[in-house]
C-alpha cells in the first residue's frame, strides 16, 4: 500500500478537521450476530490511527446465497454499495469474509466481461446509480497489517498477551479466490497481528479450511463435521482459543460447538474470538467493550492474567 | 546585369498571407530600379492599381514571370491564381505561404465553421447579436453581391496550380529575391520544378559549435538567453535547422533564436515535421518510459512546432475532425465556453 | 475402498444430449469459462470439503457438462454441497472458477428446484428484498415456515441462546431508507432476467 | 470476416467498408511474432498488412503519417520488448519517438486509437494476433479515416493537382 | 518512363496457400501491375523446377527485378536470393511477399485472405522497382567456439567440436562440470547410473587438448557478430593454486566450516572449502569465500597450513579472460520449480515432502543418506506418494508439460521399491511415456509389487495433527471417488523451469524467450539450435524441458552448428547497412550518439557523418532520424519503404 496511506493513518487527527481513511460496510451480521466484530474493529482501528465512516444507507451485499440464486441480483445488490461508495471518494473497507468476497466479485466483472458488466450497469442505472470502474476494497485485516503495520502495532501494546495460544482461523473467503493476501491458502497477515501483540500463534494447518458457512442452515450433519475437525487440530495443537475474522465462521465454531460435542461425544471448550477482539484488548481497550461476553464458549479466564 | 533585348512582364500577386513578400521584393533596395528598368509589371496590388480584367485581357502565356505570395484560403485566391497561370509562362511560389501554406496554414486545425465562429461570434471584441457570418451570394434590391468562398482548408499554390519555381522563405530574403530575378533575367534557371535555395539543411551554414547531441530537457526561447555560440538544440531549444533548407542566411540564428522552418523541408527530408520530431525525440537519454515521457512533454505543441510553416505542404494537411462540420461545431461550443 | 455395488453399466445415447447448447447456456454466467479445457484431473474434488458426500464429485459434473448431461446435473446434489470456499478454484489446474459454475448450476436449478437448500436461497432473497438487509431470526423463521414449521422447535433453544447473547434480535426489523430502490433493483432485474 | 472491402466501397464509410491497417514489424521480434500467430494457424483479421523492417528504430513517424495519408485507418509498429531489442535499443528510440508523436497524432485529429506501438517478441504469436485483432477492432468502430485527398476532397470539394504533398520521398 | 522489368512469382505451397488464397485471380492481379512483365503461379516455388521458373525468366525475358509470393522470408529468401544469382541477376534485387505466415494460415476468410495477398504482393512489387544491387562482404571467422554451461548438453557439445578438432572453450560458473545430470542417481528407461555414463565425458572434458575448460567462471560481456564475437569471462578466484592442488582432499577434510551443500539439494552439508561431489571435474576445490572464517575474521588458515603441495592462495584475484570465438553455444540449463510457492503440496511446511532432484540425492549412493531412502529421522518410510506435474500443466505456475516428469516418477517408484518395502502411490494425470523404450519400462514398472498408480492430480498434502502422518488428497478420477492416502513421504515432481536469470542471460547473448520464459530457437521443428542472433546457438533444457537423449541430441547438433561456422573460415555480412549521401548530410551530428555501435563517426575534414559498414548492422534507426534524409538505409530506403506504404494501401 502507498506510503502516503501509512502516514495518514499516523497523522494525529483533530476533532472532526479530518476526513475519514476509508467507508466501512460492515453488512448486516457486524450488525446483529458480530456486533462484538463491529465494536471491536472500529475502536482497535481508531486507536491504531484509522477512521472508519460508515457507509450510508447499505444494503446487504447478497453473500455467496444470492449468487447461488440470481446471478444479475447477486451482482446487481453489491453494486449499490460500491456506487454509493465511488460517489463518497474513499477506498472501501470490509470485516466480513463474506462480504468482501460478494463485493470483490462485482470489482473483477467491472474489469472483465463486457457485456455482462453492462447488464449490471443497466440494472444500477434504473436506480439512478453508477460504477465506473472498481472500487478499492480492503479487507480489515489487510489494513491492519499493511496500512497501520506491525510496528505501529507493537508500539501500541498496552497488555501484551504473553503465553495465550492463539489458533488463527482465516476461514476461506479472505484470501480465496485470490485476494491481496500473501497467500490464498496459507495467509500469514493475521499471525503476525496476534504475534505482535504478544499472543503464541500455533501452528494451525487448516487455517483456511472451509467452516461450511452458510450450509450450516441446510447441510447441518456435514457441516458440524467440518467443524469438528477445525476444532480437533486447534484442541491437538494446544490453542487456548481460536481468532476468527468472519461472522460466519465465528458462529459456526462458537454456537455449534455444544451440538458438535455432543454429536461427537468431544468436549471442547474453545473459545472463538474475532482477532480484533484480542487486539483492541491488547491495545488497552475494555474487556467488557470488546464483547468477550457475547461469545457462548466464555473467554474470560484466559483473558484474566492480563486485565 | 545584362541589356535585355526586350522587356519583361512581370506580375505579383499577393493571396494568403501577410504581405511581407511584397514588401521583401521592395528590400532588394536600390535594385528595385533595375528591376523596373529590365520589366514592365502588369499586375502588382499592392503598389499598382489594376483590375481584374486588366489581366483577363492579357494575352495567354503572355506575363514572363509571375510571382505569387500566400497560400489559397478562399475561391478568388484560386481563381486568380489558375487565371495567372493561364497568362503567364512561368509561375513561381513566392514565400512559404505560396510554397507550404505558411503561418496561415496553422489553421488548418480548424474547419471554417470554428473559424467563423470565434471571429464572428466569441471574440471578446465582437459585438454581433443577429450571428451574421459571411454569405458568397447576397441578393439586394440593386442586384446580386459575391463574396469568395472560405475554404475549410488553407492550401499551397501547387495544390490549384502547377508551379515552376519555389522561392521559400518568411520572407524570401532580398539576397535569394535578387539571385532569382537576375536567373529570370538571364534565362538560367534550373529544372523546372526546383527551389531557388541550397540543397542540405540549415546546420551546413549555421555558424554555431556542434557537438555530439544529447539532450536532457528541452526549453522555450523565452526560459533562457541561450549560448550563441552552441548549437541550440544542443542547449535544448528546438530549432528545426537540421530538417530545413538552408540560403536564409541564418537570420533567426543571428538573433539567437532557432530556426523555425520557413523554407521547408530539405528535398530528400521525408516531411518536415515528422522527421524533426523523430529527430527532436530520439535526442533524449534514458530508457524509463515515465522519465522520458517527463522530458519528452517539455515540447509543448508538436504540430505548432514542427509545422509551423508547412502544416500545409505535409501528409495529414488538416485536422481530421475539421471535416465533421457537426461535430467540430459542437466542439468549438465547448471550447468557447 | 468400498465394494461398488454391482450394477449394469449405463448407456449413453449421445444424440440424445446437445453439449454444446448446455455449455452455451452456462457461458452466459460470467466467470465461467474454460470449461472444455478441463484436464479431468479431479484437483477439484480432492480440494472440496464435502466432495465425500456428493453423489458425483465436481470433475465429474464438469465432464457431465461436456457430454451435455443437462438434465443429470441439474437434479445431482454437487452443487448444493458447495460452500464457496474457493479452494477448488485457486487450484484449478486449467484456471476453471468451479465455484462460478456451481453458482451457475444452482440459478439454473432453482428456477425449477423445489428442494431445502432452494427455499433457503429464496428467502434470503426475499428478505434482503423486504428490509434491503438480512435478519437472521426473521430468516430462519421464514425459512422454517416456509419448509418445516416443526424445525422452528428444534431451532428453539439456539435461538433462545443467541437472544440472550443479544446475537439474535426478535423485533420488526426496519428497512433501509434505501428500500425502494432495492425494490426497483429487482423490478429490473427480474426484467433483464426475464428477457433472458 | 466478411471480405476485405472492393475498391470503391472503401471510400466512404458504406457497409463495405473495411478498416486498413498498415503494420510496421521490425523483423526479429515482431515479424517473427507475426510469423508463429501463422506457424499456430491463429486467426486475426485479414484488415492488416505487415511491412518488414528491420528494427522498430526504422520506422520515421514519417512512415506512419504516409500510411495515414494513403489512406490506412490505423498503423501498428511492433517491436522487441525494452531491453530485448536485435540492435540493443532501437526500440527505446521507438519510444521515444511515440512519447511526442503520440500527441503529434492527436493534433492532427487521429484518434488515439489508430496507432499503437507494442512490445511484441519472436515468442508471441497469441499476442500477436490478439493486438491485431483489437487493432482492428478498435479501428472499425472509429470508422474510416480516408487518404488526405478524400479528406481534403470532402472539406472543399477540390480535386487537388499534385496529390501527394509533404513526400519528397 | 518504364520502369525495371519485374517478375513475379506466387506459390501454391501445395494447398498452404492455394487452399486459401485464389491463385489465379492472385497471379493476374500482379500482370496488371506497371513493370510487371511476367507473373507465374506454381505448386512448389522452392523446388528445384520452381526456382528453374525464376532463372529461365531472368535469362530469357531480361527480368531486372524479381518478387516471390509464398512464405515468410525467414523461411526461403536465401533460396530464391540463390536462385536469382545463379542466374546472374543480383540477388538483392529479389523481393519476398509473405502470403503463407502473414496471409492463408491466418485468415479464415478465402476472399480476404486473396485480397490481403494482393496487397502484400503489391507492395513487393512496388518496393521491388526501387531496390538497387548490393554486394555481399565477408569476414574471416574466429576458429574458436564458446560454449557456455557445463552440462550434458554443454559436455556432449565441447567434445563433439574439440573431436572435429576446432578449439573450444567452456565455461561453467559452478566449480564443477556436469550439470543437474551429475545429481541423478539411475537414469530411465535403462536404469544405468547417472555418474557411470557422465563421469568419463566429464574426465574426457578435461583431458581434450582442444578443450579449454574454464569452471567457477562466467560470461560477463558478449560483443561483436557471427565469426567475430568478443566476450569477457570472469573466471572467479578458487583461492587455490590449480596447477600445484593434487586433488587429495585434505583441505575439506580439515576444515572447520559446514553449510548446506547446494550439490545435496539442501540434504548434505559440505565445508567452506570443498568440491561440490567426489566426482567433480576438475577435481580441485574453491574456498566459498562467503563462509570461510579467514575471509570473515581473517583467522584460520587450517587449510594452508595442512596442504601438502600447499596450493591454497588467499590472495588469488578473479581472471578477466577476453577472447575472440567465431560461435557461441548457450546450454545453460534450467532450474527445478520451487513446490513452495503452492503451499498446499507442503513443501518446506513438512519434512518429509521432498523434490523429484532431492529425492535423486537421496537414492545416490554418493549422497548424503548413501543411497539409502530414509525419511528425516533416519527411519525408513512405509507408504510413499508420487505427485505428478507440481506446477507444471498448470495455468497457475507453469503452463507447459515438463517432459520428464512421468518417466522420471515412474523410475522413482522403482527405485523405491527395490531400496525400500515402503508401498508406493504415483498419482498422475496423464501418463505420457513419449520416447524410445519408455512405455515398456512404464509396462515394467507397473507391474511390481506395491507399486500403485493413481489417476487423478495430488491436489494436497496435510499432516494428521495426532498421528503426523502425511495425508495426501487426490480424486481418483477413473473410479469418481476421492481418496486420503496416508504416507510417510512425498515425492513432488516438480516443474522444469527456466532458470532464474534466463531473462539477462538472454539479453547478454541476444537472443529471446518464448512465451514460457525459455530460450527461443530460430524455428521449432527446422532450426531448435539457432537463434535469432546469427552464429549464436542454444542447446538442451534452456531452450525447453528435455530428457538426456534429447539433450544429448541438441548438443551434438548445436556442435553441428557452431561447425558449420568454423569451419566456413568466413562469413557473410550483410550489406544491407546505413550510408551517409555526403552531398546531402549538413553535419548536424544529430545520428553519431544515436548508434549502439559507434558505427557513425563525424568527418571533421568535410564537415559530414559517416558510416563505418563493416560495424553497421543495418538496423536503420539513424536513418529514421536524420532529418535531412542525408543518412539512408540501404535496402529499406525511404523511397522503397513508401512505396510498400503505397501498395498495402492501394485498393
Amino acid at each position: 500500500m502507498s506510503e502516503t496511506k501509512t502516514k495518514d493513518a499516523a497523522r494525529p487527527k483533530g476533532a472532526g478537521e479530518a476526513k475519514p481513511d476509508f467507508v466501512f460496510f460492515p453488512g448486516c451480521s457486524l450488525h446483529s450476530t458480530a456486533r462484538e466484530y463491529h465494536d471491536s474493529t472500529v475502536q482497535s482501528m481508531a486507536v491504531l490511527g484509522i477512521t472508519l465512516e460508515e457507509l450510508d444507507d447499505w444494503n446487504c451485499c447478497g453473500a455467496t446465497a444470492l449468487s447461488s440464486a440470481d446471478s444479475l441480483l447477486s451482482y446487481a445488490l453489491p453494486a449499490r454499495n460500491l456506487a454509493m461508495t465511488q460517489e463518497r471518494g474513499l477506498p472501501m473497507a470490509v470485516a466480513c469474509n463474506s462480504c468482501f468476497v460478494t463485493l470483490n466479485r462485482v470489482n473483477a466483472l467491472m474489469e472483465t466481461d463486457a457485456p455482462y458488466r453492462s447488464k449490471v450497469e443497466e440494472t444500477l442505472k434504473a436506480i439512478g446509480r453508477r460504477l465506473d470502474g472498481p472500487v478499492e476494497i480492503r479487507h480489515t485485516l489487510h489494513i491492519i497489517y499493511h496500512d497501520v503495520g506491525l510496528d505501529r502495532i507493537r508500539e501500541k501494546v498496552k497488555r501484551r498477551l504473553e503465553g495465550l495460544k492463539v489458533a488463527p482461523y482465516y476461514g476461506c473467503q479472505i484470501a480465496r479466490p485470490r485476494h491481496e493476501f500473501s497467500d490464498p491458502e496459507f495467509p500469514t497477515e493475521m499471525d503476525d497481528i496476534l504475534e505482535a501483540i504478544g499472543a503464541e500463534v500455533v501452528r494451525y494447518d487448516r487455517k483456511t479450511k472451509c467452516c461450511g458457512g452458510a450450509l450450516m442452515t441446510t447441510k447441518e450433519d456435514v457441516v458440524l463435521e467440518l467443524n469438528e475437525q477445525l476444532l480437533r487440530e486447534a484442541q491437538v495443537r494446544g490453542a487456548d482459543l481460536i481468532a476468527v475474522c468472519c461472522p460466519m465462521c465465528q458462529m459456526n465454531l462458537d454456537a455449534y460447538q455444544g451440538k458438535i460435542n455432543s454429536r461427537f461425544g468431544t468436549d471442547y471448550k474453545l473459545p472463538v474470538v474475532y482477532f480484533t477482539q484480542l487486539l483492541g484488548f491488547a491495545l488497552g481497550l475494555d474487556e467488557k467493550a470488546m464483547g468477550f461476553g457475547r461469545g457462548f464458549v466464555p473467554a474470560g479466564k484466559h483473558l484474566k492474567k492480563y486485565a | 546585369m545584362p541589356e535585355a533585348k526586350k522587356k519583361l512582364k512581370l506580375a505579383l500577386y499577393w493571396a494568403a498571407s501577410c504581405g511581407g513578400c511584397d514588401i521583401a521584393v521592395l528590400d532588394i533596395d536600390e535594385k528595385i530600379l533595375t528591376v523596373a528598368e529590365l520589366a514592365d509589371i502588369v499586375l502588382w496590388p499592392v503598389a499598382l492599381d489594376f483590375k481584374y480584367k486588366d489581366v483577363e485581357a492579357l494575352a495567354d502565356q503572355s506575363v514572363d514571370v509571375c510571382l505569387f505570395n500566400g497560400a489559397v484560403r478562399n475561391s478568388e485566391q484560386r481563381e486568380l491564381a489558375e487565371l495567372l497561370r493561364q497568362k503567364s509562362k512561368v509561375m513561381v511560389a513566392f514565400g512559404a505561404c505560396a510554397c507550404f501554406g505558411g503561418i496561415p496554414a496553422l489553421a488548418n486545425q480548424f474547419d471554417r465553421e470554428s473559424i467563423f465562429r470565434r471571429v464572428y461570434d466569441t471574440t471578446p471584441s465582437t459585438d454581433n447579436p443577429g450571428r451574421v457570418r459571411p454569405q458568397t451570394k447576397l441578393s439586394v434590391p440593386q442586384g446580386d453581391l459575391h463574396l469568395p468562398e472560405f475554404y475549410n482548408a488553407v492550401y499551397k499554390l501547387d495544390d490549384v496550380v502547377e508551379v515552376d519555381y519555389y522561392i521559400p522563405g518568411c520572407p524570401p530574403p532580398p539576397e535569394l529575391v535578387w539571385e532569382a530575378i537576375t536567373a529570370i533575367v538571364e534565362g538560367k534557371l534550373p529544372p523546372k520544378g526546383s527551389t531557388l535555395a541550397g540543397e542540405r539543411s540549415l546546420c551546413h551554414t549555421c555558424k554555431r559549435k556542434k557537438e555530439d547531441k544529447k539532450v536532457t530537457a528541452f526549453h522555450r526561447v523565452h526560459e533562457f538567453v541561450p549560448d550563441p555560440e552552441k548549437c541550440l538544440l544542443e542547449q535544448g531549444i528546438i530549432c528545426s535547422g537540421p530538417v530545413t533548407r538552408e540560403g536564409c542566411g541564418e537570420r533567426c540564428l543571428n538573433a539567437n533564436m532557432p530556426c523555425r522552418g520557413c523554407f521547408g523541408p530539405t528535398p530528400e527530408a521525408l516531411e518536415h515535421g515528422a522527421s524533426m520530431l523523430s529527430a527532436a525525440a530520439t535526442l533524449v537519454e534514458g530508457k524509463e518510459e515515465a522519465e522520458l515521457a517527463e522530458v519528452l512533454d517539455g515540447i509543448v505543441d508538436p504540430l505548432g512546432t514542427f509545422y509551423r510553416f508547412t502544416l500545409a505542404d505535409s501528409l495529414l494537411r488538416i485536422r481530421n475532425k475539421s471535416l465533421g462540420l457537426e461535430e467540430k461545431a459542437e466542439e468549438g461550443e465547448e471550447a468557447a465556453s | 475402498m468400498e465394494q461398488a455395488e454391482a450394477k449394469t453399466l449405463e448407456v449413453i445415447r449421445q444424440d440424445a444430449f446437445d453439449p454444446a447448447k448446455f455449455l452455451e447456456e452456462l457461458d452466459a454466467f460470467p466467470g465461467v469459462d474454460k470449461i472444455k479445457n478441463c484436464m479431468q484431473c479431479g484437483v477439484c474434488t480432492a480440494s472440496c470439503p464435502l466432495s465425500h458426500e456428493m453423489k458425483e464429485t465436481p470433475r465429474k459434473i464438469i465432464e457431465m457438462i461436456r457430454a451435455g448431461m443437462r438434465d443429470e446435473v441439474l437434479a445431482s446434489d454437487t452443487m448444493w454441497y458447495c460452500a464457496s470456499c474457493y479452494a477448488c478454484t485457486v487450484r484449478c489446474p486449467q484456471g476453471i472458477s468451479m465455484a462460478e459454475v456451481m453458482y451457475a448450476l444452482r440459478t439454473i436449478a432453482l428456477r425449477t428446484a423445489r428442494n431445502l437448500s432452494a427455499a433457503f436461497y429464496k428467502t434470503f432473497s426475499d428478505t434482503v428484498r423486504r428490509y434491503g438487509r438480512m435478519h437472521e431470526s426473521d430468516l430462519m423463521i421464514r425459512f422454517a415456515l416456509r419448509t418445516n414449521p416443526l424445525s422452528l422447535l428444534k431451532m428453539g433453544p439456539l435461538g433462545l441462546r443467541m437472544l440472550a447473547k443479544g446475537k439474535m434480535s426478535l423485533s420488526v426489523p426496519t428497512p433501509i431508507r434505501g428500500a425502494k430502490e432495492i425494490g426497483k433493483l429487482y423490478e429490473k432485474v427480474a426484467e433483464l432476467e426475464g428477457g433472458a | 470476416m466478411t471480405q476485405a472491402g472492393s475498391p470503391k466501397s472503401q471510400a466512404a464509410a458504406g457497409e463495405g467498408w473495411e478498416p486498413k491497417v498498415v503494420a510496421f514489424l521490425c523483423n526479429w521480434c515482431s515479424y517473427t511474432g507475426a510469423d508463429l500467430a501463422g506457424i499456430s494457424r491463429l486467426k486475426y483479421p485479414a484488415n492488416l498488412r505487415i511491412i518488414r523492417v528491420m528494427c522498430s528504430g526504422r520506422v520515421s513517424p514519417a512512415f506512419v503519417l504516409k500510411a495515414f495519408h494513403e489512406g490506412a485507418d490505423g498503423v501498428l509498429v511492433g517491436g522487441c520488448h525494452p531491453g530485448d531489442c536485435h540492435y540493443l535499443e532501437g526500440n527505446y528510440k521507438t519510444l521515444k519517438r511515440k512519447l511526442v508523436f503520440e500527441r503529434l497524432l492527436e493534433q492532427f485529429g487521429i484518434e488515439p486509437g489508430r496507432f499503437r506501438l507494442e512490445w511484441i517478441s519472436g515468442g508471441e504469436g497469441d499476442k500477436f494476433a490478439r493486438v491485431a485483432e483489437e487493432l482492428v477492432k478498435t479501428v472499425r468502430e472509429l470508422g474510416p479515416l480516408g487518404s488526405t485527398a478524400e479528406r481534403l476532397g470532402r472539406a472543399d470539394g477540390l480535386a487537388l493537382r499534385a496529390e501527394g504533398g509533404g513526400g519528397n520521398a | 518512363m518504364p520502369g525495371p522489368k519485374i517478375g513475379v512469382y506466387v506459390c501454391h505451397c501445395g494447398s498452404n496457400i492455394a487452399g486459401k488464397v485464389d491463385m489465379d485471380a492472385l497471379r493476374e492481379f500482379a500482370a496488371e501491375l506497371p513493370d510487371v512483365v511476367v507473373s507465374r503461379d506454381y505448386k512448389y516455388m522452392c523446388s528445384d523446377p520452381g526456382q528453374d521458373l525464376i532463372k529461365a525468366d531472368i535469362k530469357e525475358k531480361g527480368l531486372e527485378r524479381v518478387v516471390v509470393a509464398s512464405c515468410s522470408p525467414r523461411m526461403h529468401e536465401p533460396t530464391f536470393k540463390r536462385a536469382c544469382q545463379d542466374a546472374g541477376l543480383n540477388p538483392y534485387l529479389m523481393e519476398m511477399a509473405n502470403i503463407r505466415e502473414q496471409c492463408s494460415w491466418v485468415t479464415e476468410d478465402g476472399e480476404a485472405a486473396t485480397q490481403k495477398a494482393k496487397a502484400l504482393v503489391h507492395s513487393a512489387v512496388n518496393k521491388a522497382r526501387h531496390l538497387e544491387p548490393l554486394e555481399d562482404k565477408t569476414v574471416p571467422v574466429d576458429p574458436k567456439t564458446l560454449i557456455v554451461g557445463g552440462g550434458i548438453a554443454g559436455i556432449e557439445a565441447a567434445l563433439k567440436i574439440a573431436e572435429a578438432g576446432k578449439e573450444v572453450y567452456l565455461v561453467e560458473r559452478e566449480p564443477s562440470i556436469g550439470g543437474n545430470m551429475a545429481k541423478l542417481d539411475k537414469t530411465f528407461p535403462t536404469l544405468d547410473c547417472a555418474a557411470c555414463i557422465l563421469t568419463p565425458k566429464m574426465v574426457s572434458v578435461a583431458q581434450h587438448p582442444n578443450i579449454t575448460l574454464l569452471t567457477y567462471s562466467e560470461v560477463e560481456k558478449v560483443e561483436g557478430y557471427i565469426g567475430n564475437f568478443e566476450v569477457t569471462i570472469r573466471k572467479r578466484a578458487r583461492s587455490i593454486d590449480e596447477k600445484l592442488c593434487n586433488g587429495c582432499g585434505t583441505c575439506q577434510e580439515k576444515c572447520p566450516i559446514k553449510v548446506p551443500n547446494e550439490f545435496e539439494e539442501g540434504l548434505g552439508m559440505r565445508k567452506a572449502i570443498y568440491t561440490p561431489f567426489p566426482q567433480a571435474v576438475p577435481n580441485k576445490p574453491v574456498i566459498d569465500r562467503e563462509n570461510c572464517t579467514y575471509y570473515k575474521t581473517g583467522k584460520c588458515k587450517i587449510c594452508e597450513r595442512v596442504c601438502p603441495p600447499k596450493a591454497i592462495r588467499f590472495d588469488q584475484e578473479d581472471e578477466i579472460i577476453t577472447e575472440k570465438f567465431g560461435a557461441i553455444i548457450v546450454a545453460t540449463g534450467y532450474q527445478l520449480f520451487d513446490p513452495s510457492v503452492g503451499p498446499q503440496w507442503g513443501y518446506g511446511r513438512y519434512d518429509n515432502v521432498i523434490h523429484g532432484l532431492q529425492f535423486e540425492r537421496l537414492s545416490n549412493a554418493s549422497g548424503p543418506t548413501g543411497g539409502k531412502i530414509l525419511l528425516k529421522d533416519g527411519s525408513e518410510p512405509e507408504a510413499v506418494a508420487i505427485l505428478h506435474c507440481v506446477g507444471s500443466r498448470d495455468t497457475n505456475y507453469a503452463e507447459y508439460c515438463s517432459r520428464i516428469c512421468c518417466m522420471t516418477s515412474v523410475k522413482f517408484a522403482h527405485l523405491v521399491r527395490e531400496k525400500t518395502n515402503a508401498k508406493v502411490y504415483d498419482l498422475y494425470m496423464d501418463m505420457r511415456t513419449f520416447g524410445k523404450q519408455y512405455e515398456e519400462f512404464y509396462n515394467r514398472v507397473v507391474a511390481e509389487r506395491d507399486i500403485y498408480f493413481i489417476r487423478g492430480k495430488g491436489a494436497e498434502v496435510m499432516q494428521d495433527p495426532e498421528t503426523g502422518k502425511l495425508l495426501v488428497r487426490v480424486e481418483d478420477t477413473l473410479l469418481g471417488v476421492f481418496r486420503e492416502i496416508p504416507v510417510d513421504m512425498v515425492i513432488l515432481n516438480a516443474a522444469i523451469c527456466p532458470r532464474p536469470d534466463a531473462q539477462e542471460v538472454a539479453q547478454k547473448f541476444g537472443i529471446q524467450r518464448s512465451a514460457d520464459g525459455f530460450f527461443l530457437e530460430y524455428h521449432l521443428k527446422l532450426e531448435p539450435m539457432k537463434t535469432a542472433n546469427d552464429g549464436v546457438f542454444i542447446a538442451g533444457t534452456c531452450q525447453s524441458p528435455k530428457d538426456i537423449p534429447d539433450t544429448v541430441g541438441q548438443g551434438a547438433g548445436a556442435a553441428a552448428e557452431a561447425l558449420k561456422v568454423v569451419f566456413a573460415g568466413q562469413v557473410t555480412v550483410t550489406p544491407t547497412t546505413a550510408e551517409v549521401r555526403d552531398t546531402l548530410c549538413s553535419g548536424c551530428r544529430i545520428c553519431i550518439p544515436l548508434c549502439p555501435y559507434n558505427a557513425i563517426t563525424f568527418d571533421e575534414a568535410k564537415g559530414v557523418a559517416q558510416v563505418n559498414e563493416a560495424l553497421c548492422k543495418g538496423c536503420g534507426t539513424c536513418a529514421a532520424s536524420c532529418p535531412s534524409g542525408a543518412l539512408r538505409a540501404k535496402h529499406f530506403d525511404n523511397r522503397q519503404l513508401y512505396a510498400q506504404i503505397e501498395g498495402v494501401c492501394a485498393e
